[in-house]
């Protein structure tokens, strides 16, 4: 089988940086790696063919720097680029300029971007496509007063999103009319900061809603195939901690309604490559509306790889360098179960980012299990990019074996030096209304307000008191032996003095 | 050797001593009886990145981080942040008022990050759980809260100031 | 569901022993590992819920004193014993005793190991179900006369074993007649060392074969699978180092009559659990003899699991707690394909064990793939085991896929410190007789012969040279530095004494 | 620093030089000329338990263990080992006879074991490719053979002995 590309050029860092390395290795095809200073001595840097440094720790300088990194895509003969996730994955410049330098950007085209990037004008065209939506703001508010009005035409709850948001930020969920205008504020402050873009809109709030998704796949010849639904509605700050394929709530009629409107969708704008609709889905109801299409590929596209059997990234590089989808939609079927989960450098209690350096660090292994990761022991988590270190996958014959398998990877998950989340998703794991998966968007907010008692049942007290107690014992006695070294150093040298003398 | 810990605001008195083969660890928890438990040296074993600890028949993974007068013990997954006091250390904390050792007189950064907006200034009153800052660190904005209510005494930051861990931000009166 | 049992003894060490502890896990039962003097150290032992010391590191005096293990088990409360493989899974006393302290075996039962454990009786039975053998000393061979003169009857090249060998010990090919009589001797003498049983048979060794084997299942209501064939034909010193599912070699049909072979061998004992029976395998004619049965779990039992999508130990656990299989034969079916490379602590080119302190440990991940290992850095492989510290699993949705796919996580496998088979792997994987799949048991034999080029061509010698050579002149440089330390502690000690005076 | 290294029977001459920000390396293989290769400590970086080493516009995760006269570089699961001796240890060789660094007048183990038979005598000469005795290991028996036709100067072990590794077994007489 010839070689779609000769080399390909990684855009990004981490994880998805190296799930990319593996495709290209894997199809013969040399990678090469970019890095800012923080990330000189990151895993993806090391398991790459080739890597390039692009400029300063801040994304804006390195990882955001389209210029240079196609400079560095040239110098190193790259003829196509993988821009992974986040980053530059859904600029249009970038895209644009890729096409133009002669390099193949692994992507949907810029007018795939373009259509999607605004989610007021995308709403527009799904309406189009007969998509179902949801009620709301049809354009960018411009003032406190117009966001107020709207609110009580609409009714609360409302969400606040800024137009070119996304990952949680830029987003304030309204549920009393007096937080409407700090919320308000924050979104266009982070609109702004983060996407040089304050306008924001504003839509109904569906109340305890699920967050369903849809795979979808079109390759240059107007082929277009979705790949099921992915559930991501374990969510702390609006983003997805947990996801799992199939979803214990969609039934499989509502199932392949959400599959033919997402191919609609695709079809719609003539969609290149991987990309994701998300539905709102009302588990009462089982209404589903257009939220927006992610025109890149997802954190969590890996269980939909092993309930579908297919490898994406391979397809997504495939598909760029012009073959015709290798599946059609009568080749896809769902089998078995996966759940992932998101292991972050962060306070499993409060959520807040805990960067630094890990010490010991040994991942899971042992079957129906994939882990994603670049943690290594030594390694310093950078407080400059995103806190998600590592994915563990698990999958079964049936979701309850996938979740106990679950269990079982994060139990045997050896992470220290830095804290993480490890503990929060076993909790949840164990939680009923994930276990019956009833759970819905808020469920970590509504179940988790006090969860230390939870989260640290595990193991009582008295063997942490005592490993902590003998190591302040050898602590303390250390620092005797090390008095102890200074003096012998101190007479051997007096012999050494002698001797010379 | 003698300490005091507190372990999730419990405080315990805990004596350590080293014998050739094996531990001996006494705890008593405030207001309860001494337990005293042997630890074999074999039981409570270095290997290379961890310690393996075999306790009560049970097999325990841990690391022990940490020096002076904090220990984060980790083990499955789950992890203790424990304060421990050596005789020396209780004569320096004898001489500190406040409330114990949680008491807290001020805010701390509790990660390296960038000072994004500030909500009170020297001499306000802030209500506990209101907002005392907005500080950025890993690409999200987190919003700090008063512990309890509040008199700010000293403010030790502005906008747009990059802190580091531990770096004290905000001095508060002591509470009335 | 009911748990099956409440707590299992694992009465083996190493990469199965962590298996077995992952199923325990996932059923909520209570694993209990035990260990010798040298494993204190082993991951089975920091992985398992319990664990228990059993005696000093020679296999005779720990893993093999079911004494002492069926002690421990006692103590612990365990209802059930899992032997893994090796060790004590084929030894009946064991099994007995096991029954006999009202625990339950996980294995098959007595009856079922003696009629195998025999290669001779065992045999005639398969004569007898109808299941095709080959010629050979239909008994033990008692003297070299006797030897040689069956050696004139069924002609060269023959086969010496050890009746009650396995696992590549007490095994000669014998292809000149003056090799017959030293190959004899040393067959008897590592059946008395290993096996106590200096007995031995001989067999036609049919030239130039396959080793196929099927694995079967059976339960304790006479229900008896098979989950089709593993082609190991890659094997040095007798030993397998690579197997995959499905056979390159095997057309559908012998496959279906090899799987009906099987069925009719493990009927004709009323088998119980996990068994393997392994076929040799002429590639030219496809015919198929009985070599012999494996009443136990077998090493490469991942590629069957990962190809047919069931777990295996956990059928083990419900089939020994008298569940009847959970699949019939209609519901197996093959899904893609699996390989599995054995990494072992030996020298690459001469096949020695090289025991030692691991350093650097990185094991490979991403999709497709399945680590069953328990090297960790810093952790000290044993010099009284097998040298197998893991197994590498890789899986597709093709055989190219499948080989692809584990060339590129043998790559990204760092594992420094100890010499290691994997650059043999990467070389055997990338040869065209493994390509093509005509290999056959000879294969590394025949091909491996002068490997040094072959193994070393990747990266040339400068590389090499110029780490070194930055090396020796850090350390040459750090010598002196340590001088400095002690000169400069010498004056802040003499400082201290001042100040003291 | 000048050294004298040797890699798979090939020699070299190498001269190594730091600067700050750089290494200054330069080969020369026996009857060939001299290479000379900058390397920017940032692309020879110690990370934890590696070394990542950029070279040449390729990513090298490597590993390098040993000491005095060897080294084993480990890289993308490959090794070499090499020998690397600087001035002094240059000055004990050259006053050592013998052919080269290769030379071999002895029969060694390559890892602990137990010697399970000998096949030879003091004073017996064995063939190349001759076995010499058995030693078992990690429960194999390792059948030593000898490497060109030596004449048997001594042996220094006996039947159920252990051995550590480098234990020296087998004494040559020199080669005629």
């Amino acid at each position: 089988m010839q070689k779609p590309f000769n080399k390909i050029l990684i855009a990004n860092r981490g994880e998805i940086a190296i799930r990319i390395i593996r495709a290209c290795r894997e199809l013969g095809i040399i990678s090469v790696a970019v890095f800012s200073d923080a990330d000189r001595d990151s895993l993806h840097v090391f398991l790459a063919d080739e890597a390039y440094h692009i400029g300063p720790s801040p994304s804006k300088e390195s990882y955001l720097n389209y210029r240079k990194i196609l400079e560095v895509a040239k110098t190193a003969g790259a003829d196509a680029v993988h821009p992974g996730y986040g980053f530059l994955s859904e600029n249009t410049t970038f895209a644009k300029a890729c096409v133009d330098a002669g390099i193949n950007f692994i992507g949907p085209t810029p007018e795939n971007i373009d259509a999607m990037g605004d989610k007021i004008s995308s709403k527009l065209l799904m309406k189009k496509a007969g998509v179902p939506t949801v009620p709301g703001s049809d354009g960018g508010v411009e003032t406190v007063e117009e966001a107020l009005s709207i609110a009580e035409r609409i009714g609360l709850p409302i969400i606040i999103k800024a137009t070119a948001g996304g990952g949680g930020k830029g987003m304030r969920v309204v549920r009393k009319m007096d937080e409407l205008e700090s919320a308000y504020r924050a979104c266009r402050s982070e609109g702004q900061n983060y996407f040089a873009n304050p306008t924001v809109y504003i839509e109904k709030f569906v109340n305890d809603p699920k967050h369903i998704e849809i795979q979808v796949f079109g390759d240059k010849h107007h082929n277009h195939v979705h790949l099921f639904e992915r559930e991501c509605s374990v969510q702390r700050r609006n983003q997805k901690i947990i996801e799992e394929c199939p979803s214990p709530s969609v039934p499989n009629e509502v199932r392949l309604k959400m599959g033919a409107a997402a191919v609609r969708a695709a079809k719609q704008i003539n969609y290149v490559g991987a990309g994701t609709i998300e539905f709102i889905f009302d588990n009462k109801t089982k209404e589903f509306y257009f939220m927006e299409m992610n025109t890149r590929l997802q954190v969590e596209h890996p269980i939909t790889e092993i309930v579908c059997g297919f490898d994406l990234v391979k397809e997504q590089i495939f598909v760029a360098s012009g073959r015709p989808l290798s599946f059609k939609q009568e080749d896809i079927h769902q089998k078995g179960h996966a759940i992932e989960a998101r292991i972050c450098a962060e306070d499993p209690v409060t959520y807040k980012p805990s960067p630094g350096v890990i010490r010991a660090c040994r991942h899971p292994q042992g079957p129906g299990l994939r882990v994603d990761s670049y943690a290594y022991p030594g390694y310093e988590v950078p407080i400059f990019y995103d806190p998600m270190i590592a994915k563990v996958i698990t999958f079964g014959e049936t979701r309850e074996e996938a979740i106990d398998r679950m269990q079982r990877a994060l139990t045997e998950f050896v992470l220290t030096g830095i804290k993480t989340n490890i503990v929060l998703h076993k909790t949840i794991l164990d939680h009923p209304k994930f276990r019956d998966g009833s759970y819905t968007t808020q469920f970590i907010e509504k179940n988790f307000e006090v969860i230390e008692p939870l989260l640290f049942k595990e193991i009582d007290d008295p063997m942490f008191l005592i490993a902590a107690a003998i190591t302040a014992y050898n602590d303390r006695k250390s620092k005797d032996v090390r008095q102890l070294n200074i003096t012998s150093n101190w007479k051997r040298t007096g012999r050494k003095l002698q001797l010379r003398t | 050797m003698y300490f005091e810990a507190e372990i999730k605001g419990r405080k315990y008195k805990v004596d350590v001593t080293e014998g050739r083969a094996a531990w001996k660890v006494s705890l008593q928890e405030e207001g309860k009886d001494w337990t005293h438990y042997d630890i074999s040296k074999n039981d409570y074993k270095f290997a290379e990145e961890y310690v393996s600890f075999l306790f009560e028949g049970k097999s325990y993974l841990i690391d022990v981080i940490g020096q002076d007068t904090e220990y984060t013990v980790f083990a499955r997954n789950s992890f203790r942040t424990i304060k421990i006091f050596n005789d020396e250390m209780l004569l320096h904390e004898s001489l500190k008022k406040g409330s114990g050792f949680g008491g807290d007189e001020e805010l701390k950064a509790g990660m390296p990050g960038k000072i994004i907006e500030i909500f009170a200034k020297k001499g306000d009153i802030v209500k506990a759980n209101k907002p005392l800052l907005i500080m950025e660190a890993m690409k999200m904005e987190n919003e700090m809260r008063a512990s309890r209510d509040v008199k700010i005494k000293e403010i030790l930051v502005k906008q747009g100031d990059s802190v580091e861990t531990g770096a004290v931000m905000i001095k508060f009166e002591e509470p009335v």
